[in-house]
């Protein structure tokens, strides 16, 4: 119940997250083949990889929606990810975004945060739970960062498509993890709001750590400073864009196709 | 709420103007009719309804009743038990109804019960039922466990010889307490424990293979096997197409049952029936001149000469005639001086004998059993001499054998105990 | 003490609804109440005892609407079984009301109800001990619909099982009640049920006052019910609920352990549907095994959906439509109510999927920014399977 | 449809009437007439108590030539005329086409006043004297089944006449199952004399292994301290070895039918189920109204059989595609109509169609009356297949399961094999994809919802031949329908087909410990609680795509 009470995670060996050996199969089709990959705290990283390279499916397992069939996934160097669910994973300070944005529609955009906050998140604190002074200025700041501080008392569901990614990538502020999830973050969004985002996404790294998923090359490559290639389910490359698009292999299955 | 009452009573002010066009000025004694006319009693009990339209249809020809004519109220419960009740309240509170006509099954009886007694109405029950009961404000027209259970088994052991009983019944209370008069009445006349079988199958229960070979298995151990059917409605038709089926007929393993009529039969195909038995107080087969008429004036009211008649029909003519009668003999209709001129009313019944209503409401009846026959109709095979008078409380229980039930003076008791000679618990109201 | 401060503000920002809802609850029960006590019955302004148990029975389905709205409106659970839990509520009432006949039963025995003398019960089984006392059976009201509700919920929410799913299982639950307790040997009165109550706590329950009496405290009791959901949908709980019906999994990435939510309302709501019971029983004088039919769960789920799911006061407004139509219906033309009920649940779930209240609320949203040139209001929150 | 009813009777007419063709009856002449002629008179006056008497002397004063006129009798065919007193036979065959024929000759008689005629009442203690007596004329001229049946009856009876009459057919016996069968008669009956030791043992050899029941009960009474109780340690040691041979293979047998009625229940089950695994598992609508498909279906069948009424026999055949295109049809009204229109909203598809099912149910109320429809079952459908006398499997249960299969399979083939099962695949797995592609997903769900509503109706006339036809018919399979297809796994038919029949078979193998209704709470309870194990059912889809 109280896992957000629980220590950080142990980051004595400067990774946050581990992954080893990762396999997941649907009906013998393989998602994820035998995946490794490390995170450093405070790194911004970005996964690229084509459709049904696993990236979606990687997300899935390390926020406890998938079950992998082998493999290891470790939070810092205690905390086995793989023993929690999603509540629990979510607790311990992993935040995600989705690729479609996913935002309670039917509440308003500063209930929409609300829910987010970094707080106890048990059936009886949220009965009589009420808005400290500190949290509503974290929510206050948040709105201004994302831009939507005009339309906090709007239903979610009225915003457009950009206001709802930002709405999201909110969300994950407001719940201070120490570990953002981000798939696709600048999916329908207009080349202001996209260096807008990337900005934020810079910005953020160093006190947490960011992992992105994006298509968007030029995206990736304004605020990438490593990136890893996936490729039907494993790692195909890992290094700075220059180093990847310049490997061969990537090149042939990846950039190669998609100029 | 003064809006709606307003409402129903302009409805039925306009149906009692269409009723009496004609007759009398004068304002007409209102005949409540409460049976359900959807949900799953409706399939029985819109019949009756159609039978107290009739009679008081023909009532009204003749003149209504003490100059009055009589007004109809029909409701439907919707075969929802506490809806029996409210209902109840309705017709006695709102419409202020002088009697009603209604309910078939012993839940709905028993729902309405409670209110009955409260706002002191009058209710004629039709149906036959298990007994352990008389209301003041109940009269029972149909048959009690003695009239018709007992005086079937009777049959099945002296003119058939039947040894072994299987006592089949649906899971409620009228097969139950039957089956338990049964069993106890069974055991005294010398029946050995394992040769009773008893089984109870939930309503409507469609499945019966393993029942009806268990009870093939039962009867082939040499003896004379009888299956005591008291199985509800929606089952039967499973219940003798499996038997059918399974070759057990009238010769091997003969059924009587207490709860199939005419009316369940022209449900049924009922040439692999041929032979088994029911017990009930009329057939519409019995060959008498006021039965031939009854059947006529049916046919005539409800425009479909296939309709058949059964014994709750009966049981329901009786009951409004004999009320009639109570009703010119007290010479009102306020409910404690028909209740008790009611006592020793008597009126001629189908089968050509004269029904007498007794002291605890219940009737004395010819018991008949009739043997079914392709066509759906039954042929009587055996009838009692005279009639039985009804028997409220059962010798055969052990709670109820020292009750009688007597509602004349001085005892005016429902449940009174001859071996205290204290009336029990019941409120008496006097 | 800063709770207390939370809910009177509570109170105060959400006065608009609560305070109507309430008022009006508080004036038609008083209305009703004094007419039937204090005038004539000749007087046109009388309201009868038939309509004061009447109107009892409405208050009762619409707590029961409340119920179901609860989960569904809020948190997206249909449940097509919670005539079940107002039926065991309904059961543990009439166990105690028929102890309270006492030896005043057709037989006499003083310990064992009619239908137990009669069926040849020698003893009072285990379960009925207590029942006599009022205060076991109404701790007995809570615990056996919420002990049912708690495991339930916790086997079906723990594995997941949502959407139709759980609507249909929820129906096999209800559906496995009735059977039972159509059983005769099960003890509680079989097809019969309970019924022939005399008495309710030392009062006549035939004595008008009561009846009027039952009926305010069920007035007043939804009155508490009406306000105390409405905090709980208001509270952050209330939209963490929301948002489990929109996407769960959404919220338990948000940490919520949405498991853990859902049973708590569950069992919740399955209390406020025993309470119902317990107040249906000694009003309408009988309960039986017919209570836990599968239609009858099913007929409550119409009501809220007529009045509006997702607003707490359209569905007592729906229930109390509904049944009053019912009443109207069956009596005026009873053949044709079937297909008119069956008509309004194709019509209202194609036409009006928030029901009479959603429709109200637009019309206010119109009238009040009829000019304003803000986003449109989508229909949203469909419960998603 | 009137030219397929007109296809059908003319295709049927000839065979019907060589069914009809009566049997020639024997006339002795060694009867003595005129006792006969008084007897007969005397037979439409008796009352109940004096025909039992009567049937035997006319026995006796006709010999076996009274075949004809007994057999009449039991059958309820023998009628007089009122006023000549004259005995003739009247036969009603369907369609109400009454014939009058001579009750020796059975010649055709013209110019009777059929509506007249007046029946020779008969009850069952008649019909048991009846039985008996014909027994012992069938043993002699019968066919070799019913010489077998005629001397299985006598098993019961063993009294001086039946041992005359059996004593005498034996000798001249030729067919082996009938010697057998007496042979195990006169073995009884010398179990019961006083025989000498090594008689009573060959005949409790004889009867080693019998499963009959009156062996089985001479035996038993035999072992019973209270009963003949045997004194003789030899013999009791062989009746005993005997016994315990019947017993084994009773058991056996007695298994062998628990299983069949399990299967049987598990048929019916899958035939409401699968219609509904096409709606919800294909589709994924939660159609409540699918019980209503199968009352229309059954209903159906009852219109049919009021069309064709000379043709019972075939009218099964006529209802099965009647019942398919009703159901089907009102399933796609039903679809574009209400379903289209709640697209991916599957609880208020669930109210809508509630809301239909009680309109259906109403209208079938109001058209039909709420009383239960006369369903007529054909011939072929009645009786059993008996293997032997503990062991009979009904006929009409046999059908039903083997019909069931029947449905299945061709389900099956029309979703793998047919292009529509393709385009229905197609649309249940990606809905937008298939639309991209070019099938008009309109179209597709109208006629899957169409075929899953037809076989429920098809279903229907299945059960129109094992229960109710009434209003409430579907109301009663509805849960369980739903039960299986959940507890199969959605989108799954074999699990429907296995779900089914374990269900079924799980029902009737408690039922002998539990009782019906505690055999189905058990199997509820234990539904709800495996869908909390394995919330997808038995088989359950896989794939991303499910979630």
């Amino acid at each position: 119940m109280r896992l957000n009470k629980l220590a950080a995670p142990d980051v004595s060996h400067k990774v946050i997250l581990y992954i080893e050996a990762l396999s997941v199969s649907f009906d013998g089709f393989k998602a994820l083949n035998n995946l490794s990959l490390y995170i450093n705290d405070g790194e911004l990283r970005c996964l690229i990889g084509a459709n049904g390279a696993g990236k979606t499916t990687l997300m899935d397992v390390i926020t406890g929606k998938t079950r992998c069939d082998s493999g290891q996934v470790y939070f810092g160097q205690t905390v086995d990810l793989l023993k929690h669910d999603e509540a629990a994973i979510a607790r311990l300070g992993i935040g995600r975004k989705f690729q479609k944005p996913t935002v309670f529609e039917a509440l308003s955009v500063a209930e929409n945060l609300e829910l987010s906050l970094k707080t106890d998140k048990g059936v009886w604190f949220t009965l009589m739970a009420r808005l400290d002074s500190e949290q509503r200025d974290r929510i206050d700041a948040v709105l201004e960062t994302i831009g939507l501080s005009a339309l906090r008392g709007r239903p979610a569901g009225v915003l457009s498509h950009g206001q709802k990614q930002w709405l999201e990538i909110g969300m994950l502020l407001v719940s201070d993890p120490r570990l953002m999830l981000i798939d696709e973050p600048v999916a329908g969004m207009t080349a202001q709001e996209t260096e807008k985002t990337a900005e934020l996404l810079t910005s953020l790294a160093g006190e947490r750590t960011v992992v992105v998923v994006e298509h968007d090359m030029e995206f990736v490559r304004s605020i990438a400073r490593t990136v890893t290639v996936l490729h039907q389910g494993s790692v195909l490359a890992e290094g700075t864009m220059d180093q990847v698009q310049s490997n061969p292999a990537v090149v042939e299955v990846y950039l190669g196709e998609e100029p | 709420m003064r809006n709606t009452s307003f409402f129903s009573r302009t409805i039925l002010t306009a149906a009692a103007c269409l009723l009496s066009l004609g007759a009398h000025a004068q304002e007409p004694i209102k005949v409540g009719v409460l049976h359900s006319l959807s949900g799953t009693m409706a399939i029985s009990e819109t019949t009756l309804k159609d039978t107290v339209l009739m009679m008081v249809e023909q009532q009204n020809a003749k003149g209504g009743v003490l100059g009055r004519p009589l007004e109809a109220v029909v409701v439907d419960p919707a075969s929802d038990w506490p809806l029996f009740a409210e209902r109840t309240r309705q017709l006695l509170s709102q419409d202020n109804v002088d009697v009603i006509f209604g309910a078939w099954t012993s839940v709905s009886r028993k729902a309405m019960l409670p209110v009955l007694e409260e706002l002191n109405g009058l209710l004629f029950y039709p149906v036959q039922y298990e007994g352990e009961e008389s209301s003041k404000n109940i009269f029972y027209t149909g048959a009690a466990p003695n009239q018709q259970a007992i005086p079937a088994v009777d049959y099945l052991m002296n003119d058939l010889g039947i040894e072994r009983w299987v006592l089949a019944g649906t899971d409620y209370v009228y097969p139950r307490t039957t089956n338990r008069i049964l069993e106890a009445y069974l055991k005294a006349q010398g029946v050995a424990d394992e040769d009773i079988m008893v089984n109870y199958t939930p309503f409507s229960h469609s499945d019966w293979q393993s029942i009806v070979s268990d009870i093939s298995r039962f009867g082939s151990a040499g003896k004379a096997t009888a299956v005591v059917s008291t199985i509800n409605g929606d089952a039967n038709v499973p219940f003798y197409r499996e038997l059918g089926n399974q070759g057990i007929s009238s010769l091997d393993i003969p059924v009587i049952a207490f709860s199939v009529g005419e009316e369940e039969l022209s449900g049924i195909d009922a040439r692999p029936l041929v032979g088994h038995m029911a017990a009930w107080n009329y057939f519409q087969s019995v060959d008498t001149d006021a039965n031939a008429e009854f059947i006529a004036q049916w046919h005539d009211f409800i425009g479909n000469t296939d309709r058949v008649t059964n014994d709750p029909m009966e049981a329901t003519y009786i009951g409004f005639n004999m009320w009639v009668k109570a009703v010119e003999k007290a010479g009102t209709t306020d409910v404690d001086a028909v209740e008790q001129a009611m006592i020793g009313i008597k009126t001629p019944n189908l089968s050509g004998g004269v029904a007498v209503m007794n002291k605890n409401h219940h009737l004395s009846k010819p018991v008949l059993i009739g043997e079914i026959q392709a066509d759906g109709q039954f042929q009587v095979v055996w009838e009692t001499d005279g009639v039985v008078p009804g028997d409220a409380w059962s010798d055969y229980l052990e709670g109820s054998k020292d009750l009688i039930s007597d509602w004349t003076a001085p005892i005016r008791c429902g449940n009174y105990n001859t071996v205290t000679q204290t009336c029990s618990g019941q409120a008496t109201d006097f | 003490m800063s709770q207390l401060t939370n809910i009177w503000g509570e109170l105060r920002r959400g006065s608009n609804t609560i305070t109507l809802f309430v008022v009006v609850l508080f004036l038609a029960t008083l209305l009703a109440s004094l007419s039937n006590l204090l005038l004539p019955e000749s007087s046109a302004l009388h309201v009868s005892t038939y309509t004061i148990t009447l109107l009892g029975k409405y208050l009762c389905y619409a707590m029961l609407a409340l119920a179901v709205d609860v989960i569904w409106g809020y948190c997206g659970i249909l449940s097509l079984g919670h005539g079940a839990f107002f039926a065991l509520g309904g059961y543990a009432m009439g166990m105690y009301l028929m102890r309270q006949i006492g030896d005043r039963g057709v037989y006499g025995n003083p310990d064992l109800p009619d239908f137990m003398v009669f069926l040849n019960w020698d003893s009072l089984p285990w379960y009925w001990y207590g029942m006599d006392q009022f205060w076991f059976a109404m701790v007995m009201v809570a615990l056996v619909p919420g002990l049912l509700a708690l495991v339930f919920g916790w086997l079906a929410f723990r594995s997941r099982v949502t959407g139709v799913y759980l609507s249909i299982i929820t129906q096999a639950l209800t559906y496995a009640l009735m059977l039972a307790f159509f059983r005769n040997e099960m003890g509680f009165g079989g097809n019969n049920g309970l019924t022939d109550f005399k008495e309710i706590a030392g009062f006549d329950l035939s004595a008008d006052n009561t009846r009027v009496g039952l009926f305010v405290i069920t007035a007043i009791l939804l009155g508490v019910v009406f306000v105390c959901s409405q905090l709980i949908m208001r509270s952050r709980l209330g939209r963490v609920l929301v948002s489990i019906r929109d996407s769960e999994a959404r919220a338990r990435f948000l940490g919520y352990r949405t498991d853990h939510f859902k049973v708590w309302l569950f069992v919740y709501s399955a209390l406020i549907a025993a309470l119902a019971g317990a107040l249906y029983v000694p009003q309408v004088g009988i309960i039986n095994p017919g209570e836990f039919s599968p239609i009858n769960s099913i007929e409550i789920v119409v009501w809220v959906a007529v009045g509006g799911r997702g607003t707490l006061y359209g569905a007592v407004g729906g229930a109390i439509l509904v049944s009053y139509a019912k009443t109207r219906f069956t009596s005026l033309v009873p053949e044709s109510w079937i297909f008119m009920l069956g008509a309004l649940f194709v019509f209202v779930t194609i036409f009006l999927p928030k029901g009479l209240a959603g429709l109200l609320k637009q019309r206010l949203q119109r009238d009040n920014n009829g000019d304003s040139n803000g986003h449109p209001t989508k229909l949203t929150g469909e419960a998603k399977a | 449809m009137r030219t397929l009813l007109l296809l059908i009777c003319c295709f049927v007419l000839p065979m019907a009437a060589a069914q009809q063709a009566p049997e020639k009856p024997q006339i002795t002449s060694d009867s003595n007439q005129a006792e006969l002629s008084s007897l007969l008179l005397e037979l439409t006056q008796a009352n109940f108590r004096r025909m039992p008497e009567l049937v035997t002397e006319i026995e006796q004063a006709g010999g076996r030539a009274v075949l004809p006129l007994l057999t009449a009798l039991q059958d309820g065919e023998l009628y007089y005329q009122p006023d000549t007193r004259e005995l003739v036979v009247r036969q009603e065959s369907g369609g109400g086409r009454v014939t009058v024929s001579d009750v020796f000759t059975g010649n055709t008689l013209d110019g009777f006043d059929t509506a007249a005629l007046e029946r020779v009442p008969i009850n069952n203690r008649l019909r048991a004297v009846l039985q008996a007596t014909i027994a012992r004329i069938l043993l002699f001229q019968g066919t070799d089944a019913e010489r077998e049946q005629a001397a299985r009856t006598m098993l019961s009876d063993l009294d001086e006449d039946n041992l005359v009459v059996l004593n005498e057919a034996i000798a001249n016996e030729q067919v082996a199952a009938v010697a057998d069968m007496i042979n195990v008669a006169l073995a009884m009956n010398v179990l019961v004399t006083d025989a000498p030791q090594a008689e009573r043992l060959a005949a409790v050899a004889t009867l080693h292994g019998n499963l009959q029941g009156p062996v089985r009960n001479l035996l038993r009474s035999f072992l019973d301290e209270l009963g003949r109780n045997e004194q003789d340690p030899e013999v009791r040691a062989a009746m005993v070895s005997a016994m315990a041979s019947i017993e084994r293979k009773v058991r056996f047998y007695e298994l062998m039918e628990q299983a069949f009625y399990g299967l049987s229940l598990g048929s019916v089950l899958l035939l409401a189920a699968i219609g509904l695994a096409v709606t919800f598992g294909v589709m994924g609508v939660i159609n409540m109204a699918h019980g209503e498909m199968l009352m229309l279906g059954a209903y159906t069948t009852y219109v049919v059989q009021i069309l064709m009424p000379e043709f019972i026999n075939y009218s099964l055949w006529v209802a099965i595609p009647a019942a398919f295109m009703v159901s089907g049809l009102v399933g796609m009204f039903i679809q574009r109509f209400v379903i289209r229109y709640l697209n991916g909203r599957p609880l208020e598809t669930l109210l809508a169609t509630f809301g239909i099912s009680l309109i259906l149910q109403q209208a079938v109320r109001t058209i039909f009356s709420p009383l239960n429809r006369r369903v007529v079952s054909p011939d072929w459908m009645s009786g059993a297949w008996d293997i032997n006398p503990v062991l009979s499997l009904t006929n009409n249960r046999l059908f039903i399961l083997l019909f069931s299969i029947i449905v299945f399979v061709i389900l099956l083939w029309i979703l793998r094999k047919t292009s529509l099962g393709l385009q229905v695949r197609a649309v249940s797995q990606n809905r937008d994809m298939a639309k991209a592609m070019g099938i008009r997903t309109d179209w597709v769900d109208a006629m899957t919802f169409g075929l899953g509503s037809g076989i429920a109706g098809i279903a229907g006339v299945a059960l129109s031949q094992l229960t109710n036809v009434g209003p409430n018919l579907g109301q009663d399979y509805i849960i369980d329908s739903f039960m299986v297809v959940v507890f199969g796994g959605v989108g799954n038919l074999w699990g429907t087909l296995v779900g089914a029949f374990s269900l079924g078979l799980a029902n009737k193998f408690m039922e002998p410990m539990t009782g019906a209704v505690l055999a189905k709470i058990i199997t509820l309870v234990f539904i709800i609680l495996f869908i909390q194990v394995r919330p997808k059912g038995l088989f359950p889809q896989k794939g991303r795509a499910v979630e």
